[in-house]
């Protein structure tokens, strides 16, 4: 067989979402790649330029579909900064609350997309049902099971209904356990390391010249967390471990993965402990009236709004799942953000799809960019 | 920097090739033979008092999601006697997929208007019952809507209370008001007492009282106005605007009253 | 790191490329510069240890645009905010692909969203709007709820 | 009832039913209809479509089967709406696929695309043919019936290849071709595995095969043919973690990509076709076939189809086997499973020859006692 370029994409079991990955093979070795993206822009940072501080949130959720809570975190954190709010401690726990159960989710969905794409079925449907307690819980408080629009500007929507850290406490214990299954059906086959071992290498120092974040930079050795590294939210208060790995490989992000989702277990009996102890106010009382929450903005039909409130640029950066995302949010004083850049981490670690997939084959590449996790929604936006 | 262990290590490695992941398809297997995790859709259901009950997470057992299924954000209840026209449920949404349509039961001069949500739109975020003053929009746990034609995503205000009527559990969320919120305030010279404000409030929480009629200098002309001036009750007003934009004058203005 | 100290560094090699370091929350500084020496600064910061770029923006000031960079020093644990002004009516600015190689995709995102092109970029095409794509939707002057004409080249293998 | 075959029910019922209408013609047809060599031919159609329809429905069952068992290994039902327990399922399922439009791509090779997918299932079907399922419970009883099944059953890469070729997709190209070559790699070691049972038993007949184990089955002193019988069968059957021509992660359903309605039933028809040969043959040739072992109670072994009966249930089971495999491992790589193939299977198959071949110079048959073959 002579060269030849295939499309791997738009629609392809490979791709979790709407990209394509234009791949030139020879045989079945990957010569070129080209990743082509695009395919689900909705031009979110365009629409939030027409919206509301507080409505920009319904978009964060569809941003990035799998952490919807994480992105919301991050969108609010920039905003509070543009508009000078400071939220309330509770709310702070609540929103670390959000972020580590979802990526426990989020990790739980990668996982059961990477185990399909090097062929295993039965951990998929595991993965699933676990990830769906999870959902349970953010229901029972968020409302929703995957757009939550659960945190505002200043704080977050609610507080959690009675009961509700048991039955999380409940969670955690059944989870646990899962993932030493989940292990035993990865990490104890033979043909999961004959698969995944020495794969899609990405050593430390390309990592950080290609702009890769998250678990594919710890799993090339660099112990770098912002949880750690820049403290956001009441991360400093919290005790964990930075999960890493040495090999840089797909098995490497596996046990990365795994183990932060151990760790977030960990931060999460520590923030269920604090908000049992500490009731409080979940939403700050300092906002501008266009901000609280039960108000209408103004200025949608012809109210102009005729006050003005000091100018600001906000600029958040947290570790979603995938890695690491920044918002930088301009406040010019309106009602509506002057304008919101949002970065991906999966934008980033796509964009050095060549570093790490040249060389290997055509079977190669569904668990390679498996352990991406690839987002779609957080790619395009 | 700060300081970081590294992550036990946990003995998961091969044994006889694949011993442990087909040991461990295999107790799966065996926990669910009788009863696998799948609630049956169609004919179980998670708000199902079985699920309610049952909290605790066991091995091949559904976790339901218990009592707090009630806060889910499903399709909207309207109790339309308790409505007040207020618009802000419509102004809060952030896709504007809510219109306000006559019902009967106003008056001629004011006929009252009442939310129409288009589901096709609607993002089920809750900004809208969030804003709703009276409490009169809120949101149940339905969340089946499937329908054979688009015009039927389409909720008039009494398909909406009849989803208020069919009693289903509500979302109980209520936000509480910032205590530092702005008020409307006036500007006094601006105001020519024509009452359109007094008149579409809809919680008639603004009087209009006697100002005193200043006394002519000479050679200056007293404006053409009825003497009369705006008062508004800061407890009782939602804080809606529909005063703001109704004021032919535009001498009404958001502000922090002193 | 302080502004100070990224000015008391940076100053004496960029000379006038170097317009100011302000104080910026949580950052060693939001380091203004003149775009004509854009690859000295880049290198210079770069040298300091900032060698992973996170974020490549544009802010569109209708009179002007702003290009913004944030990048991550692994030694000081802080971002560096670099920002830069460019006229509207001749928006271009040296690429920052050959000292940041991660720069590539967010740059091709500015050039397309933002109208910002990038001199010497290695591959300056469309990456989330079609081939094409004529408007740029992150200008002011774009505005939602218009009609616009869409043409579509699509590209064949 | 043990001189109660397929065949002779067919005859008798062929016979029975020309005799009734014989009865009331006039004279000239009435011999002529009652002839012996129509009742013959009509008996052997009769038995050729009685084996086909139980054929089939074996093969549906298996699909149920191993959605059921899939279903519980992954902690869900499976399929469950249509008919008892989802019974039914599959029939939906292919009625569906018949009802549907058979879409060929324009540059599809026409010929080719019809002929492939046919050819793979007639193919499979005719296997039926030779296969026993009981005693007397086959068409013919040849002398060689091991080799003519196993030279069938190797066609399959044949009509992969074309239909893939045919499909003009490179993704279906990439698959014929890693369907031909693994096929072509682990046809060797399951012919070396079926020749340690051969020289064993001492016959190429599998009837001969299955009484040849009446005292022990195989599966105990040919456990190392066995192993490599299973491992080739499984890449043969195209099944997890041997599936690569179809792995449906990066090649999209590889060579059935272009296939829909009823071209891919006939696909997915002849995958459980030979999926449920396979589990035939490991019965035949390991597990004793029909045969109970002696300390069975003869009344389980005695009652009606009672061997019919065994040997499916152990065909079953031999299939659940596959199912578990499938529910816990992933798939390998196409240059791991080719190494394999010819650097491990290969070395181990001899190996079972070489062992198959010593029990025999010793007469000894040690797992279960030093019991001399009848046989050899």
């Amino acid at each position: 067989m002579s060269e030849m370029w295939i499309n791997m994409g738009p629609q392809h079991p490979m791709t979790h979402g709407l990209w394509n990955l234009r791949v030139r093979i020879d045989g079945e070795v990957i010569l070129d790649v080209d990743p082509e993206m695009g395919y689900l822009h909705r031009g979110i940072e365009k629409i939030s330029e027409d919206r509301h501080y507080n409505e920009v949130i319904t978009l964060m959720d569809r941003t990035c579909y799998v952490a919807g809570l994480s992105w919301e975190h991050l969108y609010i954190l920039a905003s509070e900064q543009a508009l000078h709010i400071q939220p309330p401690e509770r709310a702070q726990y609540l929103r670390v609350l959000c972020e580590e159960f979802q990526r426990i989710a989020s990790h739980l969905m990668w996982y059961a997309a990477f185990v399909q794409d090097i062929g295993l079925m039965t951990p998929f449907l595991y993965g699933m049902r676990d990830r769906d307690l999870i959902l349970d819980l953010f229901q029972s408080y968020t409302g929703a099971r995957m757009t939550y629009e659960y945190m505002r500007v200043g704080g977050v929507r609610n507080d959690l209904p009675p009961g509700f850290t048991d039955q999380a406490r409940k969670v955690l214990d059944w989870l646990g356990p899962r993932f030493d299954e989940y292990d035993r059906l990865c990490l104890g086959s033979d043909i999961f390391h004959k698969r995944c071992d020495n794969l899609g290498v990405l050593k430390a120092n390309d990592c950080v010249r290609h702009g890769v974040t998250g678990p594919m930079l710890r799993s090339a050795g660099l112990r770098r967390d912002l949880r750690k590294d820049r403290p956001y939210a009441v991360y400093d208060q919290l005790d964990f471990e930075v999960a890493r790995a040495d090999t840089a490989d797909v098995t490497g992000r596996y046990l990365v993965r795994m183990e932060e989702m151990r760790q977030s277990i960990r931060i999460l009996r520590q923030v269920l402990d604090w908000l049992d102890h500490h009731p409080g106010p979940v939403l700050a009382h300092e906002l501008p009236r266009w901000l609280g929450a039960p108000y209408a903005p103004v200025g949608r039909e012809g109210y102009l709004l005729k006050r003005h409130y000091p100018k600001g640029v906000g600029f958040s950066s947290i570790e979603e799942p995938h890695g690491e995302a920044q918002a930088y949010v301009v406040n010019e004083g309106g009602e509506h953000p002057y304008r919101v850049k949002f970065r991906s981490p999966v934008f980033a670690n796509v964009s050095a799809a060549r570093q790490y997939l040249i060389g290997y084959r055509v079977a190669d590449i569904p668990p390679i960019m498996g352990s991406v996790d690839v987002c779609v929604g957080e790619v395009d936006r | 920097m700060a300081e970081v262990s590294e992550p036990e290590p946990r003995n998961e490695n091969p044994v006889l090739w694949v011993a442990r992941p087909m040991a461990t398809a295999a107790r799966q297997f065996a926990k669910s033979l009788f009863r696998p995790s799948t609630i049956v859709y169609p004919y179980e259901r998670l708000e199902d008092p079985r699920f309610r009950d049952r909290l605790e997470v066991a091995s091949g057992k559904p976790f339901g999601v218990g009592h707090v299924w009630d806060n889910y954000r499903g399709v909207h209840a309207l109790n339309i006697a308790t409505c007040i026209s207020c618009n802000l449920c419509a102004f809060s949404c952030p896709d504007i997929c809510i219109e306000m349509v006559t019902v009967p039961g106003g008056d001629p001069k004011h006929p009252k208007k009442c939310p129409e949500i288009d589901y096709g739109k609607c993002s089920y975020c809750g900004f809208c019952s969030d804003a709703c003053p009276e409490g009169c929009l809120t949101m149940t746990t339905r969340y089946e809507l499937s329908t054979p034609k688009r015009s039927d995503m389409v909720y008039s205000p009494q398909k909406l209370y009849d989803v208020f009527r069919s009693k289903l559990p509500m979302n109980p969320i209520r936000l509480a008001r910032p205590e530092n919120e702005d008020a409307i305030l006036l500007d006094p010279p601006l105001c020519i007492g024509c009452n359109a404000c007094a008149r579409d409030c809809p919680t008639e929480c603004i009087t209009m009282l006697d100002v005193p009629k200043p006394e002519a200098k000479p050679g200056e002309k007293l404006p053409k106005r009825i003497w009369k001036e705006p008062v508004i009750n800061d407890s009782d007003c939602v804080r809606c605007g529909t005063c703001i934009s109704v004021c032919p004058k535009e001498c009404l203005f958001w502000g922090t009253r002193k | 790191m302080q502004p100070e100290d990224l000015e008391r560094a940076l100053g004496p090699a960029l000379g006038p490329t170097l317009v100011g370091v302000e104080p910026f929350v949580g950052f060693a500084g939001r380091l203004r510069f003149r775009r004509e020496g854009a690859l000295d600064v880049f290198r210079a910061v770069h040298g300091l240890g900032f060698a992973h770029l996170s974020l490549v923006g544009g802010i569109d000031w209708v009179d002007h645009r702003e290009v913004f960079y944030v990048a991550w020093s692994d030694d000081a644990r802080q971002y560096v905010l670099l920002s830069t002004e460019v006229p509207a009516n001749d928006a271009h600015l040296e690429s920052a692909t050959p000292v940041w190689p991660s720069a590539d995709w967010h740059e091709r995102e500015t050039w397309e969203l933002v109208d910002i092109s990038f001199d010497h970029h290695p591959d300056l095409r469309h990456l989330l709007t079609p081939d094409g794509y004529a408007f740029h939707p992150l200008l002011r002057s774009f505005k939602l709820h218009e009609p616009e004409e869409l043409e579509v080249k699509t590209r064949h293998v | 009832m043990s001189n109660l075959t397929l065949y002779s029910v067919s005859f008798d019922l062929v016979d029975a039913v020309l005799s009734a209408i014989g009865s009331v013609l006039p004279a000239p047809l009435n011999a002529w209809i009652t002839n012996a060599d129509l009742i013959t031919g009509l008996a052997v159609l009769v038995f050729a479509a009685l084996l086909l329809a139980a054929s089939m429905l074996n093969t549906i069952m298996l699909i149920w089967w191993e959605r059921k068992l899939l279903g519980r290994f992954m902690d869900r039902r499976g399929a469950m709406h249509v008919g008892y327990a989802g019974l039914l399922q599959n029939f939906a399922d292919g009625f569906k696929l018949f009802r549907k439009t058979t879409v060929r791509p324009r540059e599809a090779d026409p010929l080719g695309f019809v002929s492939g997918p046919t050819a793979y299932m007639v193919t499979s079907m005719i296997l039926f043919g030779v296969l026993p399922i009981s005693s007397g419970w086959n068409s013919g009883a040849l002398p060689l019936s091991l080799l003519l099944a196993l030279a069938i059953f190797s066609f399959a890469p044949l009509f992969i290849f074309v239909s893939a070729w045919s499909s003009n997709n490179k993704y279906s190209l990439m698959g014929g071709m890693r369907s031909a070559a693994q096929m072509i790699a682990y046809e060797v070691p399951l012919l070396l595995a079926v020749v340690a049972v051969v020289i064993v038993s001492g016959s190429f007949d599998l009837t001969t095969i299955v009484y040849e184990q009446q005292n022990y089955w195989f599966w105990g002193p040919l456990f190392v043919a066995l192993l490599v019988f299973v491992a080739g069968m499984l890449a043969e059957m195209e099944r997890i973690p041997f599936d690569l021509p179809e792995a449906e992660a990066e090649l999209v359903e590889g060579w059935n990509t272009e296939y829909g309605g009823m071209l891919f039933a006939f696909f997915m028809l002849a995958d459980y076709l030979r999926a449920l040969i396979g589990s035939i043959l490991v019965v035949l040739l390991f597990l004793g076939g029909w045969t109970m072992p002696t300390w069975v109670p003869s009344v389980a072994t005695s009652f009606p189809l009672a061997g019919i009966f065994w040997f499916m249930l152990k065909t079953y089971l031999v299939f659940a086997v596959f199912i578990w495999i499938r529910a816990s491992l992933p798939r390998v790589r196409t240059d791991q499973l080719l190494r394999v193939g010819w650097n491990r299977m290969i070395p181990l198959s001899l190996l079972s020859v070489f062992l198959a071949a010593a029990l025999v110079t010793v007469k000894c048959l040690p797992v279960f006692g030093c019991v001399p073959s009848p046989g050899i």
